[in-house]
């Protein structure tokens, strides 16, 4: 069965690794906050100027300058910093943030992505998104197989206009776990009871399913 | 020398149709509400607005787009702003929108007398388009330039006589860079005090940066997404 | 994830010979005085040191190169110092010797994840030579590449266990620059207190740039120029 | 007469206006923070991170935590900031200090300056000065006229290695002060007392001395 997006961010937590400083995107990405597995510490980055974010406020405790990168209220965990936009980038860009995640439009099999901007339909901008794909170490984009329309979005070559190129490592989708190799993407885990078919028809990009693929695990 | 004027209008009053402008603020965190307002009631128009956001349709830049008194923005984000959108789609405003870790190091780059930086943010897309782009250890970079701004406008939770300012938790974002990229820096803050009331360890912005300091009053801080935690 | 070291010796044991460190301070002011003796005590070789002075015959990066532990030091000033001149006249010990802005932008480049910087500083002098130029706005600059250091070595007043970093006064110089520029940060402080101790807003150097801290003990603080008013 | 030190010093401080940011050198530069004159604010910048610097500590309050670039024991002044080597530089590059006094070895007519190597003899290094030199709005070069062999330092080109090129703007010596043009050194003022003649001997490089040349007034 397919994960919910619970699950899917569930999921990427089980990525997390004692230590590490994270980036979470808007949406999904933002999930994974709930589930870091117990026993190691994990630091939330938050680009517009804070390492060390905790959960949204209690009722009635909001603070209107403390807010992450999806202008939410939150707050802040012991040990927390607060800096400028360009430390902020800065320690993304030089390589500090270990792990970023975030949601796509589309991936290619070669790792590019689009996720800022549909022609023709309003343009938001970009915000950070430029900036975190070009420089993360690691980039594990958490978004469905498919679109609305049922399209793969799981490309051989992206059609929407670029946020950055031969940058994303995994994806995880409600279907799948994948790595992008120079081969394309690979097959490392399916959704309980989903099969490998099923995963194969809805990936339109270059799909490598060797061996036994193991279903995910969840605790 | 006197930094110290005694509201917005006074500290606006030589910005002119056509300037080029920089506000603070992520979002409506940390804007300067009341030079807004003053710019607003001065009606100054075709301005160039170099601001991460576009405020909302009724609080932040908003008020400006609402009055149409801006020409271009310069942004990484002007999501949520049906006034924009319509300005936007009929050809009325310009936009030029760049990654957010370029815009902040490009106000940096001004505040540091460095005239380009080089950055990987937008290889490979559209952002490139027209820019110089390097490698350096088999890595490519875009050439940005800093920016070149007549007026920078920020906002601090305190300030000094002197012009040395402090921000409160994330309301710090663009504001230090944008006070030191601005050719004339007009500072609000909720709180100003004397010369020497605040620890020199713990300045943000020396107050070299900032030309023109004044108390602001009656600050709304609206919270664009207010979220809290499920009991 | 635990950050915290019991001593000096624990924290720089895997500084092996030829290694390229950073170290802060400015003269003998803000220098990480524990970890210096501890680089003596294990009596590691042929290190690159770049750090902006090069201590005096008998204190700080002195002690150092009393042993002949040094091989190379990059440098904007390096005057005051008997032994170093010995060695530097017999050759023992190399030299590079560049603009104190250009050394700490060059830290800061590092920490930013900007591969070279753009200054005017030494444009036209034996500095310039061999280095690309390039006009922006009808002045000229050159491009000075990021440091690449294996360990950065830098002193703080109050550290938390989450290396959040903060400096006093003018100790502050190049440490806080260094600390984002290593690709392994040491801090030794003064006062090393839990998480959550520090005020979030007043963090010099977030603790995401630093991965070992440790609490210094005896601080010598020597004074290089004791000047005091006169009556 | 020629002028001693502190007079130099004195004449120097004359160019001081209210509100400046100034950067005074080690040697006669640090002696014109004693003639600020009345009435006016001047902020010093030390190059090792604060603006606001005050006078020496009284005997026993010394602070080895609070130094200038000279390594000397100072104090703050109240609105003084302390910050980090970049961000110092990084308002001097930034145009952000108003006047920088110096000392040198040589000055040429063209506005070069040499000040931090003598080949041969030891090399202490440039500390800040090359720094100084290539980005300060106004320059203004304190030193003596000639060096202890009687040789003149405003020279038609410098012999020493240069430290900047084409960036003095102002020279004040125990004789004179002198302008730097496109033309060459212009004597503006001449210490009480000292006859042009003399100023013209003492001065190898270009000098224009045009009509009559008041000697410096001090109060």
């Amino acid at each position: 069965m397919a994960l919910t997006k619970e699950q899917i961010a569930q999921r990427i937590a089980q990525e997390l690794q004692d230590g590490f400083y994270v980036n979470l995107g808007i949406g999904i990405p933002t999930l994974v906050a709930n589930y870091i597995p117990e026993g190691i510490d994990v630091v939330l980055q938050s680009e517009n100027g804070l390492l060390g974010m905790g959960p949204f406020p209690e009722e009635g405790k909001e603070d209107a300058d403390l807010i992450n990168a999806g202008k939410q209220t939150i707050t802040t965990v012991p040990g927390s910093a607060f800096f400028d936009s360009a430390l902020s980038f800065g320690m993304i860009r030089a390589g500090k943030v270990d792990l970023t995640v975030l949601g796509a439009m589309e991936v290619s099999d070669n790792g590019n992505i689009a996720n800022w901007k549909i022609p023709g339909k309003m343009v938001k901008g970009m915000g950070g998104a430029m900036d975190l794909v070009a420089s993360a170490k690691n980039i594990i984009v958490a978004m469905m197989h498919t679109n609305p329309k049922g399209e793969s979005k799981l490309l051989p070559n992206c059609t929407l206009p670029l946020t950055g190129k031969h940058c994303v490592k995994k994806v995880v989708t409600e279907l799948a776990v994948l790595d992008i190799t120079p081969e394309g993407f690979r097959l490392l885990e399916r959704a309980p009871g989903v099969t490998v078919d099923e995963i194969k028809a809805k990936t339109a990009g270059k799909l490598i399913a060797e061996g036994d693929i193991p279903e995910m695990k969840f605790n | 020398m006197n930094k110290i004027y005694a509201n917005a209008n006074e500290a606006i009053k030589d910005i002119t149709d056509g300037a080029v402008i920089m506000l603070g603020g992520f979002g409506l965190c940390g804007i300067p509400e009341n030079c807004i307002t003053a710019l607003v009631k001065k009606g100054v128009k075709q301005l160039t607005c170099i601001s991460n956001n576009a405020g909302v349709d009724d609080f932040g830049i908003g008020l400006l787009l609402q009055q149409k008194q801006v020409k271009k923005m310069i942004s990484s984000y002007v999501g949520e702003n049906a006034e924009f959108e319509r300005q936007l789609l009929s050809g009325e405003l310009e936009v030029e929108l760049i990654p957010q870790g370029t815009l902040a190091t490009r106000c940096m780059a001004a505040g540091y007398g460095m005239p380009a930086i080089y950055t990987p943010a937008g290889v490979g897309t559209e952002v490139a388009i027209g820019k110089e782009t390097r490698e350096f250890n088999g890595k490519e970079y875009l050439m940005e330039y800093a920016f070149d701004a007549e007026f920078a406008i920020v906002k601090a939770w305190k300030g000094d006589a002197d012009g040395n300012l402090i921000y409160k938790e994330t309301a710090r974002n663009f504001n230090p860079l944008m006070a030191m990229a601005g050719k004339i820096t007009i500072a609000e803050v909720e709180e100003l005090v004397p010369a020497g009331a605040l620890d020199p360890n713990q300045i943000h912005t020396p107050g070299i940066y900032v030309h023109r300091i004044f108390e602001g009053k009656n600050y709304e801080k609206r919270i664009e997404q207010r979220t809290v935690r499920k009991q």
